[in-house]
């Protein structure tokens, strides 16, 4: 339990420090505000339209076998420390696992889904 | 010491506002994020048990990682799908995609 | 009341109040963003249970990438920053109806269980080893540990088939 | 317990003893005895951004031929001062249309992202938090890194901002596969996830063992970084300037921090994983020279990251994606699979036996690598020949002729 409260403080601070950061930033600055200083930066054009967002759908394909990914690593890690304590074939296990996790990478891979363009 | 039944109380609170969220919203995704609170609320209640009645084996654990995995592929599918029906209806309200409805 | 316990509650009451807003906040944006929180929280309460690992696998996998995956969805489906209008449906007061008889019957449930107040034991210091060891094992999940990555191979090939289409580029 | 052997500890011991004897609590003496230790750690950390900002500024400006700052204190080294009383007297200008508090929480999720992977970076032996998680906890802090970037990106309500967010986190994501794959090596070598585990599983550097995973690991977290080569978030000839547009005065000073402590704090990473941590000679005996060494280390890896930045074109988005998916990613795993499969059968033939048993393996992967992308090479240019052939291109035109106005002709 110990660690976690350390933990809990240490990410406490690393919250504060910044907001103590952009706080000073906010009192010792100055504030006059006028429309076109808040107004959405573009190099001086005025927008056109709403942040109209419409993305390809290779981000998502990115997101999807990043998710997947990171999925299958939260398993490998466990494996990984009992390594040490493995018999051959419990070794053999997780070599099969990475075998299917580079089985979906490479459908990916022919199925395009990782082209940028 | 905390004891069980309020892990029991809060997972149970967070199923029924998980439940309520699918049951409620029109946007396909928010209806997901409902599943997913679902799903949390299980493992919470999965970990407590695990703690309570037998810490000293790594099977509650075991069962949560692969809830992680169930709910991983959930979300992968359940968003490809929602990325298909938007092309075709342009839009993800699940009240508007009423093709199979009669 | 011990220290625990105060910890215990401030997470309970921000967790739930978190999912509470991710299932009413019209904006799909702000309710990734709280459902972030209720994950977070949902971590804080594996790491009282002291499931470490499990506590810090949430945040990669929920925070990490599930949350980010549903943050580009919606990103993705929206042509408008905004959403307008209610995004719950006429649908609602049944909906808290029987959410609220769910839970209702889940109290119900738990009260007529005799459960432990302490537990019996402390969690052994190896419990990542043990718990890769128990993955592996033929005694304990290695089936459910190899489906689960054809699971998600399964996975991976239906989403990239139903979401890219070559002409769509 | 002396001082010189246990420094920290002895520090603690009568700090500890000298709140009990003011009647506080045990359990409270512990939290504040956290307090002061997390917070002289995060203080320092985040006071060392200032040196390294003079420091990069200074060997960037070498690289470039240039003399760097100067002007402000002997070798411009009171420049960042300067820099940030300037910037503290600058105004926060918030946005009308974005969402405002998601905008100004973004910067400070980033921030705290970057700065909490130093709770559990063993500065010394017997210092930092020793968790059997923290590898994996390290990866989990830099999901915020990522979440501040999408946060700050969409609040700002603007369109390049938005784009840009969404690339630097599609960018990350890719990056961070094969971070955590490179993770999975010392974590399997070691057989924990705790950092003071695997520093002291390290008799040989874990950098003996796999070279490879530690190319890996750099390069992959200089690229999750967003440090040239990989600063596409900050194209600016592309995206104006990335997903902080719209942010001005502190809170985009809290941005410019979090990068420099990123790049250092993988170089921390880096050093702790692969090259040893606080190892050195005489580290075991006086502690406090163990953060000198880990420090120099650190600041060598630092200077890598610096070094790359000075000497290397920025690479393009499909590249870049290219390069962690269809390179960094497959030689991870067969990293992993050769790592994992050897070191069953060289366990038993002593560290440098082993070590060196993972080090030939290394070296057959990099160099059956480095023939097949030969081969590729060749395949690819067969396919696509560099020098133009006769009729690959049409003809060029002749130049239009000059069309002469009217007025000019007259």
């Amino acid at each position: 339990m110990n660690t976690w409260i350390y933990i809990a403080i240490f990410i406490f601070l690393s919250l504060f420090f910044p907001t103590l950061l952009a706080v000073a930033g906010w009192f010792l600055g100055p504030r006059r505000p006028n429309p076109i200083k808040e107004d959405t930066y573009e190099c001086g054009l005025e927008t056109v339209g709403e942040t109209w967002v419409q993305f390809k759908i290779q981000y998502y394909l990115f997101a999807l076998v990043f998710l997947v990914f990171d999925v299958e690593l939260v398993f490998l890690y466990p494996w990984a420390v009992a390594y040490h304590k493995l018999p051959l074939y419990a070794v053999g296990e997780g070599v099969l696992f990475i075998a299917l996790l580079a089985a979906a990478l490479i459908y990916a891979w022919r199925k395009g889904a990782l082209e940028w363009s | 010491m905390i004891p069980l039944n309020w892990y029991l109380l809060v997972s149970a609170a967070l199923f029924a506002l998980g439940l309520f969220g699918v049951l409620s919203r029109k946007n396909a995704v928010a209806i997901l994020m409902g599943v997913e609170l679902m799903l949390n609320a299980v493992n919470i209640n999965l970990l407590a048990f695990w703690r309570y009645r037998a810490p000293t084996e790594a099977t509650g654990l075991a069962f949560a990682v692969i809830v992680f995995a169930v709910a991983a592929a959930e979300v992968a599918v359940g968003l490809a799908l929602f990325i298909a029906v938007y092309r075709r209806f342009k839009s993800v309200a699940a009240d508007e995609i009423n093709l199979l409805k009669w | 009341m011990t220290v625990m316990q105060i910890v215990f509650l401030i997470t309970a009451v921000v967790t739930l109040f978190a999912a509470f807003r991710v299932v009413t906040t019209p904006n799909m944006v702000h309710a990734a963003l709280w459902l972030i929180v209720t994950l977070f929280g949902a971590a804080v309460f594996y790491a009282l249970l002291q499931a470490n690992f499990l506590a810090v696998a949430q945040v990669v996998v929920y925070i990490g990438a599930i949350a980010i995956l549903m943050m580009f969805v919606i990103m993705l489906t929206r042509r408008e920053m905004r959403d307008r209008g209610p995004q719950t449906g006429k649908q609602w007061p049944w909906a808290a109806v029987i959410a609220a008889a769910f839970f209702g019957g889940l109290v119900w449930l738990g009260q007529q269980a005799a459960l432990p107040a302490a537990p019996k034991a402390d969690v052994p210091k190896d419990s990542i080893a043990q718990l890769g060891q128990a993955l592996v094992s033929p005694n304990g999940f290695v089936i459910p540990f190899e489906v689960a990555s054809v699971l998600l191979l399964a996975a991976l090939i239906g989403a990239v088939y139903l979401a890219w289409t070559r002409h769509q580029s | 317990m002396g001082i010189l052997s246990q420094p920290v500890g002895a520090i603690a011991a009568w700090l500890q003893a000298l709140l009990e004897g003011w009647g506080l609590a045990p359990g409270l003496t512990k939290v504040i005895l956290y307090l002061i230790g997390a917070g002289l750690v995060a203080t320092l950390v985040q006071v060392w951004v200032i040196f390294l900002i003079w420091f990069e500024r200074k060997i960037i400006g070498r690289f470039q031929d240039r003399l760097g700052p100067n002007r402000v204190g002997p070798y411009g080294l009171l420049q960042p001062f300067a820099d940030l009383i300037k910037i503290i007297t600058k105004e926060v200008i918030l946005p009308a249309k974005a969402d405002k508090a998601v905008y100004l929480l973004g910067p400070i999720v980033m921030n705290a992202g970057v700065l909490a992977i130093w709770a559990v970076i063993p500065l010394m032996p017997m210092v930092g938090m020793d968790t059997n998680i923290a590898a994996l906890y390290t990866i989990a802090v830099g999901a915020f890194a990522t979440l501040g970037i999408l946060m700050s990106g969409w609040a700002s309500n603007n369109k390049f901002a938005l784009v840009s967010a969404i690339r630097t986190v599609a960018q990350m994501v890719a990056y961070e596969v094969p971070t955590v794959l490179a993770l999975l090596v010392p974590v399997l070598l070691a057989g924990t996830m705790s950092l003071h585990g695997i520093v002291k599983a390290q008799h040989v550097w874990f950098v003996i063992f796999a070279p490879l995973a530690f190319l890996i690991y750099f390069i992959a977290s200089v690229a999750e970084v967003g440090r040239t080569p990989f600063d596409l978030l900050e194209a600016e000839s592309e995206i104006v300037a990335g997903f902080h547009i719209e942010y001005s005065g502190m809170v985009f000073a809290i941005f410019y921090v979090a990068d420099f402590l990123h790049a250092f704090t993988i170089g921390a990473l880096a050093a702790v994983l692969f090259l040893g941590g606080w190892r050195g000679p005489g580290a075991e005996a006086f502690p406090l020279l163990g953060v000198v060494y880990l420090w120099i280390k650190a600041f060598a890896v630092y200077f890598l990251v610096v070094w790359a930045r000075g000497s290397l074109p920025r690479v393009r988005i499909d590249q870049m994606m290219d390069f962690s998916w269809k390179f960094l990613t497959p030689l991870a795993l067969i990293l992993l699979v050769v790592a994992a499969v050897l070191d069953h059968f060289v366990i038993g033939l002593g560290v440098w036996g082993r070590a060196l048993s993972h080090l030939a393996a290394n070296a057959v992967v990099a160099w059956l690598v480095l023939q097949y992308l030969e081969h590729y090479d060749r395949a690819r240019a067969r396919q696509r020949p560099m020098v133009a052939q006769p009729g690959q291109y049409p003809e060029a035109r002749p130049p239009a002729p000059v069309e002469t106005s009217p007025e000019t002709a007259s």
